[in-house]
This record gives structure tokens, C-alpha cells and sequence, in this order.
């Protein structure tokens, strides 16, 4: 290992510790979006997102997403992965499965049983999430091979998770009194702050997720690559909060808080797939998109299509992880369509981003029909109604 | 003795509290009540727009001497008004005896 | 003029606040207390199991006057109820006079 | 019936709450509220120091029938009090009538 | 790039990712010691600052700090940098620029226009702080000619915004009900551990603050002055709030817990300038000094100038920063007064230092004035008394 | 200094930072899990240990701890430490030191007085913990000598840390209420939130905790060292937390939060000391062993010893410090019991984890008994009813 690898390491290891810190970012978003009697629920569903997603990984995961290609499909799984040299990177792609895992609780959360949720948590980090990463990161993909673009995962991590959301949402069905005479209510967040905190600590443990994804740092392409990821990133988040932010202003004539903190997550969240092929003028505008399309699929699903998901995490992550997928396409310096690429990237895109909101609607549809069936999605009425901190856990969070 | 109990705006609390101390009322207790009345409020929450008419009000509990009663009530109305919809309502009712725990006393004189 | 006052169970409260507005209870104010009573929960905390009746519960202050008094309590004895210990009280006391803030204007007028 | 309403130091509530247990005295709701009396408190909050008589205070409201009333209040004046201005105030009044939601049952045998 | 600028790449980025985290303790102290119906206000002010920061700086800040000097007073400005070799720099110095321009927002919390506050946060980012910095930081600016040193940014960043800050804060005017016949009335914080959270998210930050601001780690000389910087910016904010936790006991009789937590940010604040100058005991001593002086400042301005400043912003980043400017020039190991350097370092400090706070009180004031007489400063009476987060976004931040 | 050891500090130095965050984790978990009222006291205790560690252990603590040694036993201590070029580990000690302090706090938490703890923080600073440090990690420590393995300091801080902390919990005697005739009560934490939030900054901490202490990041030695650490710190916090879960849940009927939350900790105390020595696979059973013991020692603690210990510091630092250390002696790759290297080391460790626990218990209780005997220990019953912000700091943390 020359010192050129040896920086790459520590360039992973450091990115992974703050990816890492994702999750708290996660949960102080869904704990904030959503009301109080349910806190301890959402604390405990990212607590168990991120054991199952520790454990199951290191098990099995990693070598079903990175174990020798099977027709491009699957990796070749084996037990208890142990290459010493290796470890760094399973560090790497393990809090990137936990964080696959993670945006759903947000979107069932408050009506859904725990058990339910880690049987699901657990088929997410062994066998969706690491079979869509194999199809493009493990090198010998199919969609690698068609020459598709995910740098960081708006498709693989994002709308992987954001779409299997969409299925668990509508499956569980709409919290109690979500809508009223088929009339969507407002069930305010209870606490914003957390929710900024968390959007926050998702901005900063964004520049893991996507600069690390460089997966080295030892020359100057590097740091120029490196360089250059930081900036999309910042810039992207920064005019999605900003285009949240004025389009809620216009629209509703007020500047919605929470929507304007959705906003920064869609604009990295759109980024995330481009963030090394794109210019900053690029990565602004696909911000700008980002941004005002969330707040737009936030309405669309929650007043159109009526499905309940309380922290927007189907928008943000689902729309918008296939938005960023698509958008490389046009965007990409090279290859993309208002660069002279032509169309020829922008098909791929489009087909990849087809493939893998297939793959998670399918297997999530598959997984939380045989759970409703058999263990059931739900909660009782009662349990609900009187939050599932008391029902699940005991007792509540907030005490005097 | 009378107990006089007024719901008001949150934002007419600290002159209402002047003016009580102005007039020799010095004794009440306060909490905070969510109130349904005639006044809606609109609100967005995430592009749901809604009207909601349970709003946040102080609620004062007062007891007076009779004699006092007339001076706290003309008080009360004139601070704790604005002339919009939803400045709250004055009860009024009886109260049989009041004590005072730390001397154990009873009767107006603990009023004062 | 009435007030009645009723203890409810928090889960309950939509419920019941649906059902007073469809009979014309439009106005009142709640708040949540502490109810001590025959219900019993058991909780663990840190292992430590105890069984407490020291229950959330909600607290509605509704002033009518007395031709919508039975109303009022029929609707809540109805809709507050589940059957099993802990449903709540209703106590019932009398007003001797209302006043609305805004207007200054007294009686039973300023209830409706 | 009567309803007594104390308002007492929060830092007496446990003592108190056990007190009227062992006079069998076991149903009633609480919440806290902020007392003005004529306590005052100094604090210190970034250099500037105010006192403030914006006290937190317990709220308990307890309805007993007329044979418990005396027990209640004595208990309370005893238990509650430390000597110091500031243990609060005990207000007595009526109810007219009493209702167990859980069975539309009314009288005084609903606070038993 | 070699190896040793390689690494210093690293560092830089490193240490930019915990500059960026300084927003969410920023926001958090802000939210923490003012009211809880102004909270959500708040949240959007900073964001409203990391947005326009980064968009801003990256448009069009960076070049007119960094660009060609003319004259050693401003760098030509070009639109949209795009040196891909220098966008790790941008990154780095964007985080910086929202740090000053977040200075401000807590000083003028709880009573002022939005828009209002936009267009000023814009300003800062894009006119007032990059003239700032390129006085000194671009390297032919008319202040590095004369021998002024400011490390990391004690007058740049802090004191200009501190200095700003009080312009705002007192042309905005007191909260209602803050002076009550002319004495000041205490407006408790209303979740001081969030307060305190942030600034020990603060205080984790500075350590990319300072110790990036080395802008290099690739030899054994960027190791110690690394290592000394980040000793000293601990031991600095250690004596800081040790400094203020024991000032306020003697004084008020209870130790103070909001203003040990200002003395700690006093204390950061008072050694950025000198912190790769002075000694580890100099660094202690500059601390306590900040400390002590934070709390006799945040008393003086509130209860003498009777500016009402909820966080005390104007006395932790302008006072300190001053203070801590000019103190290198006593501190300094080479220069300063008491190592036997003579008093001229002093008087280039004390130049420089009164440098920045003219040039923050006058730009400041002309911006503030000139949106007092157009766009207005204040939010009505009724907007002000019920919470801003009602009036201009619609909901509070707490619900059940 | 090549390119090796300057890689080597820049992790060092990020770990540090790291380790440095930590102190917000202690802070919240310590916060949430106690009642409301004394909130800002934890908080100010909290601040004090990062006081007095930051500055005791640079004035004399790290040479207590690291000079030349006195027997085997002690450092040759000197004032004011100041080798340039160590400059960066100081930092990394120091922020070690802090954690040491920190630990006790929770225990004693609700009804110390703030004098007492200040000076009890101190003396755990700059002597308890610098001798335990001396001992093994100094090099010429005794128990260096007899091949004793404490790699980041299960005994050595946690431990340490833990005992010190029942001995001041048993001293100081429970809070007003704790105990009912003789049975326990449940006194809820006010802010389960804060907890989990602190958890997750621990967790994330710990990585350069265990990460850091490999002291080098140069070669592919190091990468790999570094890989595994994380990844057996990683998995034993995450077996650690699901057994707590699964414990609870078994033995209560329902999964405990606060529980789980301790779970993970314990988890990360259980593999300090052997997270370079172990494999995954040992890493996450000795997780889970630590997840359950830890559940059952609170307990114990609790109902049986009847020492009130609010946040569990005793079972978490205490109880998985000492079998961490021992199970080093049965998992470690080479040397340990159930890998073929005979009772040797297991012996080793046994008498390593004892001399710590013996050591803090005598040292801890001589200190407190002296500060019984002279300041006294515990607030005044008025004063710990009425909770400790408005007794000893005049005003809450939680206002409108
Ligand atoms: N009948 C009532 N019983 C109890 N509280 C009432 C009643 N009527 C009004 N209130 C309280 O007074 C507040 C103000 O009343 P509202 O009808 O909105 O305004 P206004 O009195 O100006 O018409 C309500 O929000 C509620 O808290
Ligand atoms: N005598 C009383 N005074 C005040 N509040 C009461 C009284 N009795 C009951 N309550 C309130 O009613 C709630 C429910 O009473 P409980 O005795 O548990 O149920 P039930 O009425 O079904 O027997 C209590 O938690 C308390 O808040
Ligand atoms: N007239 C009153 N009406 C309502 N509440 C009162 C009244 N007088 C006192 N209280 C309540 O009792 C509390 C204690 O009263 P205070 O005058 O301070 O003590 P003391 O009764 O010992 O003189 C007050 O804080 C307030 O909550």
C-alpha cells in the first residue's frame, strides 16, 4: 500500500464516520416531523435500522452486493466477511446500507408495528439494497456495464429507500385522522428544531456520502475531484433550501419552515448521483429542481395520491433520488444532453433510474404484503391513538 | 368572595397584569388553555392549509371580595380588549370559603 | 348558567369535541391536568416497574346556559365513554354571570 | 358537594398527595399554574437580576362530598403549609351535581 | 501536487466540513436563549445565511476577496469561480464567509423582517466580508503589508460581524417589554440546553476554524503549529468559560450558566486571531481575559447602552474579537509586547483592529439604514408580540 | 518526520476532535435521562470537566501521566506542558482526560453540590486518572511490563471512571424519592430525545476514541489496524444495543429505550480495550454479552445495592470496562483463551482490571469521604426539591 492508497483510506474512514452520523441526522428529522407520543418509537426504529444494518451487512450484505457478480445481477454471498485489509470499506458501505434502510421509518412512522419494521429493515440491508448496489458500484453490473452514472446513489441509496417508502406508506395506510372526508389534515411536527438539527447534521454528513464516494484521495484528481463533489454538494443543497423556500412563499404566501428543511435534503439528495460530473453551475440549478419539485410530490402524494408520509421521505428521497438519477443525463460535462452529449447518456439514465424504482416498488411490495399478511403492518387503534412510545415501549419520552 | 375567571389573549397578558396591579389585584394564578370560540385562525403546515379555532389563551383565576369584584371586572374588560373577535370571556361564580394555608386563617381576610 | 366542567380521557377528545359542535357546543376551553382516580397503568422504566394512576387526561371548561346544560352532559356521558375505569368525570356548578370581553356586554347572550 | 381547589408549592405535592390518601381522600385532577402572591423570588438571568412573584404553583382541584370536606381541608392546611409566605390558598365552592362518565351514573356516589 | 499538498488538501477539507458544522451551533445557541415563538424564525435566519453564504460567496464573494487586489483594499470580482484545482479552497473559505454572516442574526432575534434580513445576510456575504478578508487573507491587501496578523479571523470574521451586529441590533431597537422605564428586564432563553449544545458544536467547529486556517499539514512545521493551534483554542475556551462561570459567581452570587457558555465562545473567539502566535499560557491567559470581559460587555451593552442583544453576539464575536486582535500584539512569542517585541506590533493590531470595526460600523450602518428607510426593519407590533413564527411562517416550531 | 508520522497526526489530531465531541454526548445522555429541573446543573457540570480536564491535564495532568517514569507507577510530573512538537497529542490526551472526569457525573447526579464536584473533577484529572493511564500506556508502566492489554481504555478511562462514580453515587447517597420503603422508584428522564441524540454523538465519538489510539495512520499496518477497529467498535455497539433490546423485551414484555440506549454503550465500553486485539465475530459477541450484563448490573445496582445511579454510569463505565478488559484475556486473537492461547493473559487481564477497579474505588472514596468530612456533599433537601438550576444557578433551562 503506497501513500497515495494509505490517504484513501483515511479519506474513506473519515468520510464513513460522518456518513455514520447520518443517522442521527435521520432521526432528529423524523422525530421532529412527527408528534411527540410516537418519539421513542422513531428513536428506537433508527436505533434498529442501524444494529440490523451493522450486523446484517458485515453477515451477509457486503458479499451479496460486492461478492463476485452473478450475471451482473447479484453478488456472490458468503458469511462473515473478514479481509482485514478490506475492512475500511466495509466500514464505508455499511453506514451507506444503514442509511438505505433508514428513510423508510420515516415515511410509515406512527402507525407501524416495531417487529414488522426490522423484519423489513433486515431484508432491505441484505437483500434490496445490496443487490441495487451491485448492479452498478461492485464494477461488474449490468447497469455498470450500459455505462449508467450513480456516482454517490441518488438512485442506489436514495430512491431505493424512497421508493420501497412509497410502498410501506400506502400499505400501512394513513395515520388516524390523516384525512378527513378524503381531505388531507395537517398533523404538525412537534419539534422543528430537532428537525433542523437533523437536516443540518444530514448536510454534514452529506459531504461523506457523496466525497467520499471519490474512494480516494491521492493525487491531484482527487482533490480536484474531491474539491469540486464538495461544492455541488453545498451548492446543490443550498439552492434546493432556497427554492423551497421562495416557491413555498409564492404558493402559500409564507416561507414554510419545515418544507424549506426538505428542501436541502432534496437538493443533495438530487446531486448525489452527479455530484462528480456535473459543473457548480449545474449542481445549482439541479438544486433549484430538486427543491421546487419537492415541494410539489410533498403535496401531490399527501393530497392527490393520499398516501400518509409524514416527513416527506418518499418525495425527497424517492422523487428526487430519481430526478438526480435523470438529470445526470442532461447535466453530465460529459456525455450530458445540454453539454453536446446527445441522448444516448440520458436513455441509460432514465433506464437505470426505471430499473431501480422497479426493483424497490417490486420488492417492497412483495416483503410488506407477505408482512401484512402474516405478522400484520399495523398497530391497534388504540395503541395509535394513545402513541406508541406508552403502547410499544412502556413510557414516553418527554417527562418532567 | 367571587371568583372571577377571564380568558384572554396571550398577547394582552402582561398589560392586563399591569393594569390588575394598578387597581390593588394582586393576587391570581394564571395557565395556559387552549380555547374554541368565534375566532378562526388560518395556518399552513406543509402546504395543508387549515383554519383552526383552538387557539392559545391565558386563563386567570381571581378571587376576590365582593368588593373587589367590580373593579377587577372593569379591568379586565377594558385591558384584556381589542374590539377583534376572539379577546375571550369573563365568568364569574361564587366561592364559599378561601384559606390561607401557611397561617391556616380563613375568610376575605386572606384576600388581602 | 352552567358550568360544566369534564374530565376526559386525552384519546378521547376529538370524539368528543366533534360530537359538541354537531349539537351547537361551539364554545369552550380545555387543558390537560393530571388525573388521580380508581384507573390504574402499569409502566417500566428501566426496569423498574410501577403501576401509577397519576393519568394524563383532559380537562374541558364549557360554560352554557341552562337550556343547553342537558345537552351538553348527554353528549359527553355518550361520547367520552369506553366503558372501562378511568372514562372521567363531569362536575356541574353555576355561573352567576358571563361578560364578553370584546364588546363589554354581559349574560347569556355572550354564550351563543 | 363541594369543590376545594388549592394551589400549593410544587415542591409539597408528593407529601400532600400521600397525606390525602391516607384519609382516603384518593380521586382528584392537578395541573400547574403560575401564582402571584405575595411571594417573591430573585433570580438572575444574564446579569440582570429580577424578582418576580410569577411563581409555579400546583394546581389541585378536588370534589368531595360534604362529609370529606372538612377532612380535606385540614389534611391540606397541615400538610401543605411550611410557615412561609408562599404555601397558598385554599378556595371552597359548590357543585351542583357530580356524573361518572364510564356509567352516566350521578350523586355523590360517584366520588366514592 | 505532491504528497505534502495532498495532505494539506485533506486538512483543509476536513477542517471546512467542521467549519460548516458551526451553522448548527449557531442556530442552536440562537434558538436556545431567546424565546420559543421566535424559534422557527431562527432557524430559517441561519439557513437563510448558509444559503445565500454559499450561493453568494461562490457567485461572486470568493473573487472579490481573493481576486486580484486592486489597490490592497478589494480582489477583482469575476462571476461563478470555476478553478477546479482551487474549489476545495472555495469550500473551505464559503464556510467561513456563513459564519460571519450568521454573526449578526442572533443580535437582531426575535423583531426583524425577513426580508429585510436576506438582503442584508447577501450584503455581508458578498460585499462587507470579502472586502474584509482580502485586506488581509489575499496576501497583497493593505493590511498584510503593514505586519497585521489575524490567524484565523478574530477581526475578519468575528469582529466585523460582532460589529455589525450591534449596528443592527441597535438600529432595529429593544424586544418589547426588554426596557421597561429604562431598566433592562432579563428575557430567559427558553431551552438553554440547546444553547448549550451549540456551543459545544461551536466549540468542536473552531477546531477546523483555527487549525484549518494553517492551510497546510504536510511537514513537521504544520504538524506543531497545528497541534499548538488546536491546544490553544481548548485551553482558550476552557479559560474563557472558566473565566466567566467564576466572575459571574463572584458577582452575582450563582454561577451564570449562559454566560460561562458566552465565555467559552469568548474565549474561541479571543484567540483566533493569535492562535498560531502565542504560547499555550498566553492562550489561557488571552481566555480568561475574554471571559471576564464578555460578561462586563454583555452587562455594559444591555443595561448601559441599553441595546438589547438577546445572545450576546455584539460582546462574544465583536468585543472579544477585537479584543483578541489586539492582545496579539502583546502575546504574540515574536512581536509581541510583553516577549519583548516592542510596542509596534501593538500599534498595527490596534489599527488593524479599529480597521475592521469602522469598516463593519460604517458599511452596517449605510445597509441598515438605507433598509430601515426602504423595505422597513422591524416586524409589527402584533407580528413581534405574538411570535414571529406565527406571523411569518405560519406555525410554531412546538406541537404535541 | 516523513510523510508516515504526519499522516499519522492528521488522524490523530481528527480523532481528537472526535473524542473532543464526545463531551456533548456525555452532556445530553446526562441531561436527557435526568429530571428537567436540573438540567442546567448537569450542564454546568459537564462544562466544568471540559474546564478543568482541558486545563489540569496541560498544567500537570499529561506529565503525571507521561514523563518519565517513577517506579512503574507515576510519571515525573511538570508544570504547564509545552513540546511543540507533541503539542497534538497533549490534545489527544486531553480530550481523554475530559471523558475520565465526565463519566461520574451522571451518577451523582440531582443532588451534588457544584463545589464539591468541581474539586472532585480536578483531583480525577490530574491524579487519578493520570496514574491509571501511567500504568499501561506510558510504556514503563507495571503493567505494561506484565503484558497487560488495555488498547483505548476500557479499564484505564471507563473503568475507572465508573468506580469512582458508585463510590461518589453511594457516598452522596440516592435522590429524595429514589427509594420508597426500601423498594426502588422510577424517576423517568425528562428528554429521551437528548439521550438517544447523545448515544449517537458517543457512538460517533467512539470511533475515534478506539480508531484514534492505534497512534498512527502510516502504512498498511495501520489501515488495516484502523479498518478492524472501527469495524469491531462499530459492531459490538450496534450487538450491544440489540441485545439490550431483545433483553428488555424478553424480560419486561416490552423493548426499553433507555435501556437499549445504554445497550450500545456498553457495547462500545465492553470493546475499548481489546478493539485492536479481537475479531468481528468476537467484537459483536463480546457486544452482546456487555448488552446484557449492562442491563442486569443497572438493576442490581438499582433494586439490590440500592445506589442511585440515574443514567447508569456504574454498569456502563464501571461493570463493561472491568469485563471488557477481562474478555480481552478470553477473545484476543493471540493470547486469548478460546483461541488456543491458554489462561496466561486471561490472567493478566483479570489482575489488570482489578488493581483499576480497586485503585478508583480507593482513590474515589478517599476523596469523597475527605470532601464529606470538609465541603459536604450534597445540596440541602429545600434545594435538591426544587431542583438545582433555580438553587444554584438562579434560573432554569426550559422557559417560554
Ligand atoms: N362558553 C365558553 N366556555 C368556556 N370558554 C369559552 C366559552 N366561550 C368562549 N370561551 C373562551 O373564550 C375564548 C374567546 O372566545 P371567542 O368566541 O373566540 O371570542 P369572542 O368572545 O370575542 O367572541 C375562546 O377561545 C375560549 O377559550
Ligand atoms: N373527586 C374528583 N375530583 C377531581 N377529579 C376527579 C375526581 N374523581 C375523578 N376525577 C378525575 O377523573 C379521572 C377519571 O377517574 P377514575 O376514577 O379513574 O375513573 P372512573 O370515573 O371511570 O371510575 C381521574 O383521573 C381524575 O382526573
Ligand atoms: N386571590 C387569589 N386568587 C387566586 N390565586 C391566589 C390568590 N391569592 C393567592 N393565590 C395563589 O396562591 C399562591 C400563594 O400565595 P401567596 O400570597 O404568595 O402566599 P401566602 O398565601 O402564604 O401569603 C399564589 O402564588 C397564587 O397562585
Amino acid at each position: 500500500m503506497d501513500t497515495s492508497a494509505i490517504m484513501g483510506a483515511l479519506w474513506i474512514i473519515i468520510s464513513g464516520i460522518l456518513v455514520f452520523f447520518m443517522q442521527a441526522g435521520f432521526t432528529l428529522v423524523e422525530v421532529g416531523f412527527t408528534r411527540s407520543k410516537n418519539a421513542g418509537n422513531i428513536i428506537m426504529k433508527n436505533l434498529m435500522d442501524l444494529i440490523v444494518g451493522s450486523i446484517g451487512f458485515w453477515a451477509i450484505g457486503y458479499t451479496v452486493m460486492y461478492g463476485e457478480s452473478i450475471g451482473g445481477f447479484i453478488g456472490t454471498p458468503s458469511l462473515f466477511y473478514s479481509e482485514g485489509a478490506d475492512m475500511y470499506n466495509l466500514f464505508f458501505q455499511t453506514v451507506f446500507a444503514a442509511t438505505a434502510a433508514t428513510i423508510v421509518s420515516g415515511a410509515v412512522a406512527g402507525r407501524t408495528k416495531f417487529t414488522t419494521y426490522i423484519i423489513f429493515s433486515f431484508i432491505v440491508t441484505v437483500v434490496i439494497y445490496p443487490i441495487s448496489g451491485h448492479w452498478q458500484w461492485q464494477g461488474d453490473g449490468w447497469l455498470t456495464k450500459l455505462g449508467f452514472i450513480d456516482f454517490a446513489g441518488s438512485a442506489i441509496v436514495h430512491s431505493v429507500g424512497g421508493w420501497a417508502a412509497l410502498i410501506g406508506a400506502m400499505l400501512v395506510g394513513p395515520r388516524i385522522g390523516k384525512y378527513k372526508d378524503g381531505i388531507s389534515q395537517a398533523i404538525p411536527g412537534h419539534n422543528i428544531v430537532f428537525g433542523a438539527l437533523g437536516v443540518l447534521i444530514l448536510w454534514l454528513g452529506w459531504f461523506g456520502f457523496n466525497g467520499g464516494s471519490q474512494l480516494a484521495f491521492g493525487s491531484e484528481e482527487d482533490v480536484i475531484a474531491v474539491g469540486n463533489i464538495l461544492i455541488n454538494t453545498n451548492l446543490a443543497a443550498a439552492a434546493g433550501a432556497a427554492a423551497a423556500l421562495f416557491y413555498t412563499w409564492l404558493r402559500y404566501g409564507q416561507p414554510d419552515i419545515s418544507m424549506t428543511l426538505n428542501g436541502a435534503l432534496a437538493g443533495l439528495v438530487t446531486i448525489t448521483a452527479g455530484c462528480a460530473n456535473v459543473s457548480a453551475g449545474s449542481a445549482a440549478i439541479m438544486g433549484v429542481i430538486g427543491g421546487v419539485l419537492v415541494v410539489i410530490a410533498i403535496t401531490f402524494i399527501d393530497e392527490k395520491l393520499k398516501i400518509d408520509d409524514p416527513v416527506g421521505a418518499v418525495s425527497v428521497h424517492g422523487v428526487c433520488g430519481t430526478l438526480g438519477t435523470i438529470l445526470v443525463g442532461v447535466f453530465a460535462t460529459e456525455g450530458g444532453l445540454i453539454n453536446g452529449g446527445g441522448a444516448s447518456l440520458l436513455g441509460v439514465q432514465v433506464i437505470g433510474a426505471l430499473a431501480y424504482a422497479g426493483w424497490a416498488l417490486a420488492t417492497a411490495f412483495i416483503v410488506f404484503s407477505i408482512l401484512k399478511a402474516t405478522v400484520g403492518l399495523r398497530v391497534s387503534e388504540k395503541e395509535e391513538i394513545e402513541g406508541l412510545d406508552k403502547a410499544e415501549h412502556g413510557i414516553g419520552v418527554y417527562n418532567d | 368572595m367571587k371568583k372571577i375567571e377571564a380568558i384572554i389573549r396571550k398577547s394582552k397578558f402582561s398589560e392586563v397584569k399591569e393594569a390588575l396591579h394598578e387597581v390593588g389585584v394582586n393576587f391570581f394564578s394564571y395557565w395556559d388553555v387552549t380555547g374554541l370560540g368565534n375566532e378562526k385562525v388560518g395556518k399552513v403546515y406543509r402546504g395543508v392549509s387549515f383554519s383552526t379555532n383552538d387557539i392559545q389563551r391565558r386563563h386567570l383565576s381571581i378571587i376576590v371580595n365582593d368588593d373587589f369584584e367590580q373593579i377587577t371586572l372593569d379591568t379586565l374588560l377594558k385591558t384584556a380588549s381589542t374590539g377583534e373577535v376572539g379577546d375571550g370571556k369573563i365568568f364569574v361564580s361564587d366561592i364559599l370559603e378561601t384559606y390561607r394555608i401557611r397561617t391556616g386563617e380563613k375568610g376575605g381576610e386572606t384576600l388581602k
